[in-house]
Parts: C-alpha cells; structure tokens; sequence
C-alpha cells in the first residue's frame, strides 16, 4: 500500500467487520477497564457496537454513497449500543460519512478529513475538552498525526502506524490523570493512573482498521 | 447474585412485554417496546413529559409514567442509555402541540441521546427543553454541582413537572417548576452489596463482609470511601449530614424526605433509618412534611438505600400534594 | 447478608417508633408499640379486623392496616408471634361493639396467642371469630390442607375482609367472606438465598450459589426440595402447574394474581415471571383479573418469590375492587 | 433428699433460676436443633424464657401462694417470649400454678399433679397428640414416669432420675418419626431422624429442675 491506494466500497465494508471482530474480541478486557472507574458495561457497548457492525457491513450493500453508507452504519450502532461509547462511535460514524457524503471512493486525505470530522462530531456531542480523560485525547492527536504524516509525504501504512502511536501516546498521557468528566469523574482521584476505557477502545479500533 | 432469568439478553424486552400485558389500560408503547407511553396519550392542553435511561432501577424510570406523572418513558438496555430513535418515538406520541419536556439522569449516554432526539423533534417543529436531575451530592463537591450525576430525587421532579403541567401550564413554566424543585432536592446513597448486569453474569464490584460504600451511585459507580459497616443510627447521622451541609434548610423548613432502598434491604431497616433522620431533624427545628420510605429507584439487587431531602415552600407543596396514580405508585 | 440496623434486640421496636413518626395520621398504638391500630379505631358500626405475627415480612403484618383493610395488628419480634396481652389489647381497642375478626397465618405460635387472647377477650364481652390463612400449597398435600402454612395469600384475605367489614357486614358475614375468599386463593414460593434473623446473626439456611429451593416458606422453612437453579419460564411453570392443580380453576375463570418478591428479588424479574405466568394462563383460557406485582409479603432479605392466585366470583370482585389506603398500599 | 422433702418458695424460685440458666446456656445447641427442621428461633425463644424466669425469680417474693406465683410467671414467659416453644411453657406453669392455688409449700405428689397438669395444658392449648413428634413425647412420659416411681415409694431424687429418663427415651422413640405438626411437619419427611427441639430443651428443663 501506498499513498495513491484508493478504497472502494469493499474495502470499507471490510474494515468495519474487522472493526467489529476487535470490538468483540476485546470485551473482557475493556469490561474489566471499565468495572475499574465506570460502571462495567463498556465492554458490552463495544461487542453490540461490534455485532451491529458486523451485521450492517455483511447485509448492507455499500452501495456508490461511501458517505451515506458510513452514516447509515452510525444510526445502527446508535440503536444498538445507545450508550456513551456507543453514541460516540455512532457520531464518530456519522459525520465521517457527511464528509465523503456522495463519494464512492476514499483516498488518503479522505481518510484525514474523516478522521477529523469525527473527532469534531464527538467533541460536539458529548462537550468534553482535550484533557478530561475521554476518548478524545486518543482520537485528537491520532486525527493530526496521521494528517501531519500524509502531508509529511508518508505512505499511508506508515501514517498509519503514526496514527496509532499517537493513540497509544494520548492513552499514555492521560493514565496519570483524573477523569473530569462521564461517569468515571464521580470515582475522582481514584482515576489517577487507571487507562481510560474509551481511549483503550479507541486504540483496539485503529488498529483493526489499519491491520487490514 | 443469582437472578430469575431467562436469556440475559432478552430480560429487558420479557420485561417489557409483561409490564404491557400487566397494564394495558395504563401503559402501551410506540413503535418498539422500549418506547413506553400512556395509553392516553398525548392529553390535550398539557405539555408532554418523558423520561427515559437504563432499565434496573424499577420503579425507576418508566414506573412514574402515568396520571400526575410523566407521559412516556424511553427505556434502555440494563444501566444503558435508549437510542434517539426510541426517545423521539415517544416524543412525537406524547407532545399534543403544547411541547415535550425531557427529565432525566445527568449520564452521558442519556445525555447524547436525548440532545440528538431533541434536534430531530425540532425538526418535525415539536418544541423540546430539557431539565436535568443532579441530585447525588456524593458525585461532585457543591462547586461542581453541575457534574453531579441524577438518582432517587428524579421522582420528586417527576412528580412536581406531573401536577404542574396538569394545571395546563406553558412548557417553559413547566420547565422552570422542575428547575426549582430540583434547586432544592439533594440525595447520597450507601451500597452493603453489588448489584449483577444480567449480560455481565458478574458483581461490577466486590465488597467486603463487614464494609459499606458510603456515597455508592445507583449503577455500582464507586462512592466517597469504602469503610467499615457501621450501625444504623451512624451510617444515617452520615447521610443526613452530609445533605444538609449541602441543602442547607433552616429551623421551621419542610421536607420531603425519601428514605429509599436500593433492592435487597428490607424495609423494616429503612424505617430504622427514617426513625434516626426525623430525629435529627427534628432536634434542628426540621419538619417532615411527607416522608417517603420504601423502594423508588433500585439497582437490581444492591443492598442499601438512598436518601432524598427536598426543602419545600408553599407552590411546591401543592404540587407535591396533587394525586399520581402509575401502575408503580399511587398518591391520593 | 449485611444489614442497616443497630443492637439486633431493639430492632422491632426501633422500626415501630419510626413507623408512628412517620404516619401520625394513620397509626398509633394501644399500650405497647407492639400493638398498631389505625388511630381513628374503633370505627363505628364496623367489624373490627385484627392481625398479627412475626415482624420480617413487611408490608405483611402491619402494612395492611389502614381505610378498607385492617384496624389492628399485633407485632411479634423478627419471625415471632406477638404476645397474647398484645393481641388483647388491640382487641378491645378496635372492637365498636361488632366484634373482632382475627385473620393471620396457621403457625403454631400465633394461633396459640390468637386463642389466649381470644379467651381472654370473651370475659370482656368481646365476641371474636378467627380465620386461618393456610394458603401454602408447598407445605402439605390437599389431603392435609388443614396443616398447611399462610403466606402471601392472607394480603388477599385482608382486603376482602376490610372490604365486606366496611358495608357494615356483621361478624359472622364477615368471617364468611374471608373463608370464601381464603378456599379460593393459593400460594407457593421459591427461594433463592436465605434471609438472617438479627438476633441470630447468622443465614437461616445455607444454599449454594446455583440451587433454589422450590416451596420456601416465608421464615426460612424448608421447600418441597433443593434443586439446581432453572431459567424465569421454568420457574415460573412448576409454580403456576403446582397452583392451578390445587386450585382448578377452569377456562372463562378471572384470577388475581399476585407475583410477590421476598426482598432482594428485583421488580424487574417479577415482571419478567408475570409475562410467563399470562402466557400460561391465557393458553388455558384463563383471565387475569388484576395483577399485583411487587413486594407485598417478603422475608427480609430473601431473594426469591411466591405466586399467589386468588379465583373470584362477581361477589368477591366487588370486594377486591373497594379501595383501600394504609401506608403501604393503596388500591383506587 | 427422701420422699417426705417439702419445696418452699425459696426451693421454687431457685429452680426457675436453674432452668433459666440452663435455656440460657443452651441457646446455641436449641438454635441449630431448630434451624435442622424449623425456623431456628427456638435459642432465642428458651433464652428469652430463661431471662424472663431469671428476672422474675429475682424480683418478685414467692409470697405464700406458690399457684399464684408460679402462675404470674407463666404470663411473664408469655410476654417475653410468644412463640410456640415460649407459649408451651407459660402455658405449662400456669397449668402446673393452678394446681397448687394457695399452697405455699410442694411435696413430691404435689409437683407429680402439677407435671400433669403441665402436660394436659400444652395437649389442649396446642392440639397436639402423642406421637407427633413434639415436646409431649418427652413430656408425657416423664410425667408418668414421675407418679410412677412416686406411687410405687421411690424418693424423689429417684423419681426425677427417672423422669429425666423417661424424657430422654421419649425423645429418642419420636426421633426416627416424621413431625406431624407445627413448623417442622412442613419439612415432612425430611425431619425423620432428626431430634426434636422441643424435646430437647424439656430434658434440659427437666435435668435443671432435677438437678439442684
Ligand atoms: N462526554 C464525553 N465525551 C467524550 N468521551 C466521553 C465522555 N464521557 C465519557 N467518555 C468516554 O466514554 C468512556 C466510557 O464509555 P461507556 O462505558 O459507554 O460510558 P458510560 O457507561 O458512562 O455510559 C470513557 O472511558 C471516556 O473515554
Ligand atoms: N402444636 C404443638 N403442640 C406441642 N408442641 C409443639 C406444637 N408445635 C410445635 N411444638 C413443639 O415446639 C417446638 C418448636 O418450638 P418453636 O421453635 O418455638 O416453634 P416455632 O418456631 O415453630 O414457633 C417443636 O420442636 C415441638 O416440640
Ligand atoms: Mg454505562
Ligand atoms: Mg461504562
Ligand atoms: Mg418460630
Ligand atoms: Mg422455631
């Protein structure tokens, strides 16, 4: 793969079964996570989100509308898994799709503007700022650095790989941190140096996107 | 715990369906069983009232729609938020033109949820505000009051929005007679035992023999501190305090005062508290105009109770007083 | 099993004094704590309806007394019959000259109690009549129905009692309503987990993390057997099959039907039961009259449920349906 | 002690001292009997019987009359402790009181008639009938017993020496039995082999009385 690699309908609909597959498989892990400082159910949110995805990308035909079939996805994890993961991830689905709205093909800076859409579309939703110990400070610098990288001339693999360091990275940061907000908040210094469940979401999510 | 249960994953739809057969002159759904409503409904002249959040927590939420009360419920999975889809469903059901008001629990889930089904009624043109409860003082210190997360004190909000929209008041006068009640509605639980998610098949907390968790949220969030069980008259003088602190009500104030209990504790030890918090309030010249003591917002089968004070004045008492009848509690 | 409560000895009268301060208007006691009447007793032209028993099982004994239910109960200590002095005393506080039915559960202490005060109360003139509950169908085969133990049930018997007391009905009329009442109505139980008596400090039986015990009685007596823990709808069938072959109702007959939870089982699961025991019913032609679903006979902390069927004729309907309004349940 | 010994009120209020510390003492062993094949209340219920016989014995003068006497705390134990076991016994020292209306000192056929009367007032204030596994299997041989060895010139120290045994045979020829009545008849079957409560805490009882 390199930079001029286009993504067909496929290809996306591919990616959100392996999405769905690593959102399954992790449920232990990130109910285990979120029993830590929330209230346990993150791991259930992630395998319906998986299973809703799962079952859309295997009966929907993507159809020549990328754009409409993302956020067609988004409104059925949203009936699956209405929680605030699963809200998030349905938002994050969404407004991706309003970006590509009429495209049948998806390239490299596609992907960027997405990816930025999304983060956009989550911060606006669940009013949550850089540095609350959300999922965003994983998807915020997981956004620039793959649009850094893209711009830098990087092939998409490697600004891929720099998009989930940079997840990783954010994860990393916040861990000492307390939670400001959502339910883990409540729990207080308590937080200080648990993983944030979202972010490790987050993570599982890239990577089953860019290992394809 | 063990529970009485068929396939987890089916438990809150088998709920549903039986609370329809159990109550079909009362309550009936539209368009999916998770959107709960009043069979009358909507009623004409009154603004249209919902609620909705996670199923686990009965009478809590969708209990308290009914006569006096709300119009619909949207209801979720187990302690999981229900979709917009559901939410909007009821709230074309509901609204007879006067406007929707939405009342629910400060979780982010549910938050999202009804702000992305309020975009949408608006575009069918119907009017939606919303009020949120955040009534658990254990959640946030009073300076972040605004973080603080929704638990028992919903009901009386419930029940203040029911009789006031019952006198045919606006949506925003709807609004505000919520807001103000809710000014003055405080509560803090204490948890002995975890409650199981049926789909979890395992406590979201484990807790010792001979430990409590005073300021325990009604989803197993964890609370203030984990300590020693205590006695009765200490855990309550805890409780009553750390309300108080916060409501901050005067000698010759009236309460409502919710001793409630979150499944497994016997109401024999509710009363047992309710015996300790009139005496304390006693002693401050604190009257109990109402006291409400039984199970009104659970967590399955957690054992412990809650605490709800709610300082009242003469509007609110009114309304307070005005009869509800819901096939899960009845006022006369 | 953890509890809210302090000394384990002071119990039983700490809850009661927090019951009068909690309901003034509605109860108050006659020379004891131990002996709750309705504060407006004795009524004038009505027969006065007595019960009494262990307390644990709240809102079973002294729940039901209030307008179109009971006048008087007499409370025992945890699982404990109350004295034969407390039983008199109520007894001539409620009698208005129509004399006094006395209706509680077969247990041996009780009935003991009941019929010391019973005689005691003949020599002050006071006629009295006594009504059984035996509604267990788990305690002894219908060959030796005599034997069997009164459970949830006698909420049932208190209702239709109060509701022929308060036309005015004379003593013996009324005994013969509750008898009618009482041949038609069965009960039967499972437990889940065990509840603990205070003072003893310890489970009344121990049972693994996978069993039931089918045919529990509401103290902790032994079921019909031990067996591994089965799913909501089997459950609920061997319950439903074992009643209706005691009861036999046939197709076109109107049950109410009662699905009580023991205090840790959630609403939730009761609804979850009721869906199947409709089903179960409606495929026999069968009609639920009324539901009542939620806590009305419980065992402290006991996870589990009994089912209690009551066949009505048009007479009894019309008693079911009075309206009745004590602290713990009201019925429009 | 022979046959011609007389019981003053002394004798009798230490005899209920006696037995109250004995129910007292045997809290635990009557708990776990009755928790076998009942409701494991019975502890409770002899040790209430014992603290109310105990603090009766201590604050109230026997006076003249040991019928009135005896009689009074029947309804003490009724008050103190108002279930079956606790009723059973106030029952029996009412009945045994009666006997002895205005006598102010026992002989041995005194205490032979009240033990009658003991045993007739629990028959009919319970309804029980021999052989339904209840505190009348012990008690109604022992009380034979009793007038037996009485009526055939054994003294008293011999009669309740075989009284006591008498008690022990009955509670181990109902022991194999199914308990017909009561709490434990609903155990049904499951009660065969197992001791009854209210028969072991008559021999314990009448080992205390016995034993002074
Ligand atoms: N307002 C918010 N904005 C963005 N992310 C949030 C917000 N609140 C919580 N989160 C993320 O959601 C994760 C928890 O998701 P989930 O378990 O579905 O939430 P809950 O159970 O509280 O509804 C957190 O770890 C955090 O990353
Ligand atoms: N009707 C009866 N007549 C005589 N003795 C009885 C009767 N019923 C029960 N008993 C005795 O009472 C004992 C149980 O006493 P207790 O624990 O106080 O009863 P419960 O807890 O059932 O009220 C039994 O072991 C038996 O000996
Ligand atoms: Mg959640
Ligand atoms: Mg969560
Ligand atoms: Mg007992
Ligand atoms: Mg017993």
């Amino acid at each position: 793969m390199d930079n001029s690699i286009i993504f067909k309908g496929a290809d996306v609909a591919a990616a959100l079964i392996r999405v769905g597959d690593a959102l399954i498989s992790q449920r232990e892990h990130l109910t285990d996570l979120d029993q830590a400082m929330g209230d346990g159910d993150l791991g259930i949110t992630t395998s319906k989100t998986g299973e809703a995805l799962k079952a859309y990308a295997s009966d929907t035909l993507s159809g020549d509308d990328l754009g409409k079939y993302l956020s067609a996805a988004g409104m059925k994890v949203n009936s699956a898994a209405p929680s605030t993961m699963g809200t998030l991830l349905a938002t994050a689905l969404m407004r991706a799709g309003k970006e590509v709205k009429g495209r049948s093909e998806l390239d490299g800076p596609a992907l960027a503007t997405m990816l930025q859409a999304a983060y956009q579309g989550m911060m606006e939703r669940g009013k949550a700022k850089l540095g609350d110990k959300t999922i965003l400070d994983a998807l915020g610098p997981a956004a620039v650095a793959f649009n850094n990288a893209l711009d830098e001339g990087d092939d998409l693999p490697t600004a891929g790989d720099k998009m989930i360091f940079a997840a990783e990275e954010g994860l990393a940061a916040v861990t000492p941190l307390r939670s400001q907000i959502g339910r883990a908040s409540w729990v207080g210094e308590r937080t200080e140096g648990l993983v944030d469940p979202g972010c490790a979401a987050l993570v599982i999510i890239l990577q089953a996107i860019v290992n394809g | 715990m063990k529970k009485i249960i068929n396939q987890p994953a089916e438990f809150v739809p088998e709920l549903l369906e039986a609370l329809f057969k159990a109550h079909p002159d009362q309550l009936s759904y539209q368009d999916d069983v998770h959107s709960v409503v009043r069979t009358d409904s909507p009623i004409k002249g009154k603004v249209g009232l919902a609620t909705g959040g996670g199923s686990g927590h009965l009478p809590v939420f969708l209990g308290y729609v009914g006569t006096g009360m709300l119009d619909g419920c949207a209801v979720g999975d187990v302690f999981q938020s229900p979709s917009a889809e559901q939410i909007l469903s009821i709230t074309k059901r509901i609204d007879s033109g006067k406007g929707v008001l939405y009342i629910y629990g400060n979780y982010g889930g549910d938050v999202m949820n009804f702000d992305m089904s309020a975009e949408m009624a608006e575009m069918d043109d119907i009017q939606v505000r919303t009020v949120l409860v955040k009534d658990d003082v254990a959640s946030a210190p009073p300076e972040e009051a605004a973080r603080r997360r929704g638990v028992a004190g919903m009901v009386f909000a419930f029940k203040i929005a029911g009789a006031k929209a019952d006198q045919g008041a606006s949506l925003d006068e709807v609004a505000a007679a919520t807001e103000k009640a809710l000014a003055n509605i405080r509560t803090m639980g204490v948890a002995l035992s975890s409650c199981t998610v049926p789909v979890v098949g395992k406590p979201t907390f484990s807790i010792g023999d001979k430990e409590m968790e005073i300021g325990m949220g009604i989803h197993g969030e964890r609370g203030m501190k984990r300590e020693k069980l205590q006695t009765a008259d200490e855990i309550t003088e805890r409780m009553t305090d750390a309300i108080l602190a916060d409501l901050q009500p005067g000698a010759g104030d009236r309460l409502a005062v919710m001793i409630n209990g979150l499944g497994a504790t016997p109401l024999e030890e509710l009363y047992v508290m309710y015996g300790k918090v009139h005496e304390i309030l006693a002693e401050k010249g604190i009257i109990v105009y109402r006291p409400y003591i039984g199970e009104f917002a659970t967590s399955m089968e957690m054992a412990g109770a809650s605490f709800t004070f709610f300082k009242l004045d003469d509007e609110l008492i009114e309304l307070l007083d005005a009869p509800a009848h819901t096939p899960f509690f009845t006022q006369l």
